[in-house]
């Protein structure tokens, strides 16, 4: 059930630049969260910035969760100088989780920059639940924008690199990298990142003959599927509605579910 | 706390056991928020706006944030009235809520067929009928007007048709885009409606310079939240000017003192709006805190309240 | 930087080096802020409204501060036309800077005169009436009116009187409190109005809860800063969609991001107002902001943008 | 000449309920600022609050300023939780000082609860500039409410405390307490506090045939003179203009410019 928690900040860092690491001690939270499931952040006291600010869980702890996060604007930038100590006020779990599906024999990992940040929670969930450990496609722009490579490798995942210039890994779209890796039947794919790279990646999955599960992005007021500020086109309808909730209905979608033509 | 406060209001023959509703559309059927709240404490729900057939609403994006607010443009989507009074509806009443139904048709026609439905169901125990909502473009509409609600007559006649239809309490929601609040008021008032809800959102937009394109889809939408509240509080204390029936005040409200701005300026009335998706016990704070708020001021009834600013 | 950007406008005959200048009453007659930055480096300088005697203005409190914004009843406290010619305008002169006076009188009479008197002197360099502020109230005015600029008929008639006492160029400042701008600004551009001043404060009111009183002595006062900003872009757009003439754009800018907004939605010069009291040397970084943000966008000419908006 | 300066905190704490002293590193602030000017604080970045809150010098010392604040609202509960080492935005200095003049033998503060807060400053300035010390009426509601008791006698000034519930000192109004200091020519009274009691001691002065300097408290926007928000009615016209500029012909003002029938 979602609720509001005022949680001490336990650590707050850079961990390269314009991104940041947010850890906030939340019994609460850690609790009830699962990997894919979002909260929203009230970024400072006050009603500047107006809204909260949607996050995914990067990890989930014992009693503590953590934020990975990347400055957009100016909610982020102000965020940004939350210190060790301090308190924040946050609402959540939000959102429908990624599938745990135990019939899958392969899962792949499609991340997009910031994109990640859903995923080392998903990749701890798995091996804890499922007892399998996903390969994982990491792209970004550039280098620098490669995130949590190490935290990968410790929970023992395969990491294929994915650069747009080729500084490091392959100079190459995150969907190529991932159709060269011959997913068959029993494979399904997790993707998170660019709407582009979403949309690609959606799209070598219906070639590939796989399930493509993405989770979405839009701008969100409530977070708890009221406000249907945050909707995205469906090719169903739910609810006699053709636009989904994206906080609602989501963030977490099978591809195949999403009208991609707009993109 | 010590003395008890009488906090409820008549609405314009609405009971409610407390001046806080909610503004529609920021709610949607009162069902999500119970998870924070017990949603029956608030002295009503007021749905989203319901149409007669469901409507996906406008393309996204349909919402950006600005300064102490949010623009939207959701263009009315809703589950329409048959899925409301099939799923919502029933929730709402297992869950001891007094409902406003908001609703929103193309037509009189339309809107009375919505009200007449709601009452025959038991659906609703008021009906408010959003008459400003920047999609209605009617042929009929006054020079320069879009909104049924800028247009006097306009008001008169989709009031009088809803009126036909309907024995609930029914409430007239303005704009804000006028010159003088009180003509479409009286014409409302004139018409036989039993209580003017005041403010819908404020027509506005905005461009993101970066790609040169409006930020919302519709390129128009409304402005919400406390930004708003000076302008709302304004127009209330017109309306209380004029109208011998009562207001419900809405625009920017985020807590009690904030609520009290409204009861002071003359409304009954006050519904919580954007504010909830910031912070979703607001509504239950503002009851709290106005109960609060007459004990410190020993004050027995909140009615008292309604209209006392001291000029 | 880069290559050189060009800056410069012509706003309806007054040569500017740049689009931006201030609101007026944000910046009193320029000397104070002179010591935050050269206000010469300003495409102009927009005196506060000049009135035939001095004004003592509204009693206090005169002001409160509003989410992302603030509520003003100044009621024009000025130093008159006599004091401004012979005190403020030589120091404007004196730095080199482009004048914009703001005028306001009871009468078109005393517009003609006051923006005689500003061309004869050479005093300024445009004209910019207010037929905006919250305290004139005319006989004349059409029902429901309670500004000029929510009357056409007015508008034209104290637009026509202006116009023949000068040849400056002629700015008429609206009001956001109408139902459609563009029946006042036709007005104005018919009556021979070289450019459109949008938008003056929004009215609005607040309440001390406490003491239950008006916040402001006045009751009502007008709504200003970034609160009201997605209305404003939104009547600039509605202006430059039906204009001949040019718009000055203002209300709620705060930086370059905003300021091109405005010049998005068709403004071709824009005014920084109440942002200004936050923090003075805004103007001066909306300037260095719109030269960076041509320079990142290859616009050779930052009068290419205006109204480039792509819908 | 008024500036913008970032500065950094060097200390910031509750000196008693609801009371806070800041002190920030700012050698330009330091080496300007005269006692009785003030300056306007930044609560915090972004648009809320949306104004700058004016707040005296409490004292100037070499390189840094201190304000004595007590939280009165929103913007001030805002500040109180802004930390050592963090930065602050401040405009100043603004307005008229305190007139040290040579020519007056005897000098009484009258300070109201908050009131106190510009005093420090001035007596050190008097100490320093004019070789003299003054005497100090401490009023307050109630004891917890008499502040800066301590730094006075450090300064070597006579204190006489006044609560309006007897808890410390007499349970008398200071212009009470002045009147019966017998203040003859050649004392010059300086009173800052609530505006009754500014009315009260500015009528007790007028009645003692002494000159009495009143610190006005008004709402600001700008605190340069510039938006005409601040004014109060004035007894006299300065440039044609019947109303008196708190922040720009004030804060400090001869009692007798000012029209006290309003208050
Ligand atoms: C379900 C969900 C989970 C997310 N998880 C993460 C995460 O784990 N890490 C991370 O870095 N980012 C995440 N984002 C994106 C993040 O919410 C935005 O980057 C952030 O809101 C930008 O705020 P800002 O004020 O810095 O930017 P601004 O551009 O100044 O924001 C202005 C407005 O736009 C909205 N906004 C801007 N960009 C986005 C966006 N991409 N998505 C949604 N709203 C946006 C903001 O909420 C705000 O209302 C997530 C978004 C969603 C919807
Ligand atoms: C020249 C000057 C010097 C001051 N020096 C000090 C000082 O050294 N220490 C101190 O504690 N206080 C001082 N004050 C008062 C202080 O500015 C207010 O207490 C503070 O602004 C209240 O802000 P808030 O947001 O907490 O209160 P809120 O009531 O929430 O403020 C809302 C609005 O009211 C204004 N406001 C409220 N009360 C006052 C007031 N009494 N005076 C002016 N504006 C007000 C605020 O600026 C804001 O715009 C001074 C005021 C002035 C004019
Ligand atoms: C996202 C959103 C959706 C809304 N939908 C409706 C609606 O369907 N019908 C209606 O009458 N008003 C609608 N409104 C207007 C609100 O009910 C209310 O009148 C307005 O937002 C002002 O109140 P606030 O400032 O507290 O939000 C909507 C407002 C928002 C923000
Ligand atoms: C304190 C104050 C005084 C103002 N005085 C005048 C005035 O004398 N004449 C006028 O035409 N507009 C006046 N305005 C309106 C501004 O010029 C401007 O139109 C309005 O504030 C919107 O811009 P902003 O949101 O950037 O402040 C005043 C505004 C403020 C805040
Ligand atoms: S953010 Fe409100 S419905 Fe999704
Ligand atoms: S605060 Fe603006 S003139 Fe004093």
């Amino acid at each position: 059930m979602p609720g509001i928690v005022t949680c001490e900040v336990k650590m707050h860092q850079e961990v390269s630049p314009g991104h940041y690491r947010l850890v906030v001690h939340s019994p609460q939270l850690a609790g009830e969260a699962q990997a894919g499931q979002f909260c929203m952040l009230e970024v400072q006291a006050g009603l500047f910035p107006f809204l909260r600010r949607p996050m995914c869980f990067e990890r989930i702890f014992k009693d503590s969760v953590s934020i990975l996060y990347k400055i957009e604007g100016e909610g982020t930038r102000l965020l940004s100088r939350l210190t060790q100590g301090q308190t924040i006020s946050i609402q959540g779990p939000l959102g429908k989780p990624w599938p745990l599906d135990e019939s899958i024999e392969r899962h792949i990992f499609v991340a997009g920059g910031i994109g990640v940040a859903p995923f080392p929670a998903l990749a701890e969930a798995m091996i804890a639940k499922l007892g399998k450990t996903p390969e994982v496609i990491l792209a970004a722009r550039t280098e620098s924008m490669l995130l949590c490579e190490e935290e990968f490798h410790q929970m023992g995942c395969k990491v294929h690199l994915a650069t747009d210039d080729g500084s490091a890994g392959e100079k190459a779209f995150a969907s190529e990298v991932l159709t060269r890796l011959n997913p068959g039947t029993g494979t399904m794919v997790h993707c998170c990142g660019p709407m582009v790279m979403m949309k690609a990646t959606h799209v070598a999955c219906e070639a590939l003959g796989i399930p493509c599960m993405t989770s979405l992005e839009a701008e969100m007021a409530c977070g708890d599927g009221v406000c249907l500020g945050c909707v995205v086109e469906s090719t169903i309808e739910i609810e006699a509605e053709r636009m989904v909730r994206v906080c609602y209905d989501g963030p977490v979608f099978e591809s195949t579910l999403i009208n991609w033509a707009a993109y | 706390m010590g003395t008890s406060v009488d906090l409820s209001i008549n609405l314009g023959g609405l009971k409610m056991k407390n001046p806080v509703t909610v503004g529609s559309g920021t709610f949607a059927y009162g069902q999500e928020y119970n998870s924070y709240f017990d949603v029956s404490r608030l002295g009503a729900v007021t749905t989203k706006s319901l149409s007669l057939q469901p409507r996906a609403g406008n393309n996204p994006p349909r919402l950006v944030e600005t300064p102490a607010g949010m623009l939207n443009a959701i263009g009315l989507q809703n589950v329409g009235i048959d899925v409301y009074l099939k799923e919502k509806a029933p929730w709402l009443r297992e869950h001891g809520c007094t409902i406003i139904g908001n609703i929103y048709g193309a037509s009189p026609e339309e809107y009375a067929e919505l009200a007449q439905r709601l009452e025959a169901e038991g659906a609703a125990d008021a009906i408010e009928a959003n008459l400003s909502c920047p999609n209605v473009h009617n042929a009929k509409t006054a020079r320069g007007c879009t909104l049924v609600a800028q247009d006097p007559e306009l008001v008169k006649a989709y009031t009088e048709a809803i009126r036909a239809a309907t024995k609930l309490p029914l409430f007239i929601k303005l704009s804000p885009n006028v010159i003088d609040i009180a003509e479409p008021a009286l014409a409302a008032e004139a018409a036989g409606a039993d209580a003017i809800s005041a403010i819908n959102t404020i027509t506005s937009m905005g461009i993101n310079p970066e790609t040169r394109k409006p930020i919302l889809s519709n390129i128009v939408g409304g402005l919400s939240g406390p930004a708003i509240r000076p302008v709302a509080v304004k127009l209330v204390w017109d309306l209380s000017k004029v109208l011998k029936i009562p207001v419900l005040g809405m625009g920017g409200i985020t807590n009690a003192s904030d609520a009290m701005q409204f009861i002071l300026a003359g409304a009954t009335g006050v519904a919580i709006g954007s504010y909830t998706f910031r912070h979703p016990t607001a509504a239950m704070e503002v009851i709290d805190g106005l109960e609060d708020y007459c004990q410190r001021h020993d004050v027995a009834k909140i009615t008292d309240l309604v209209g006392a600013m001291e000029v």
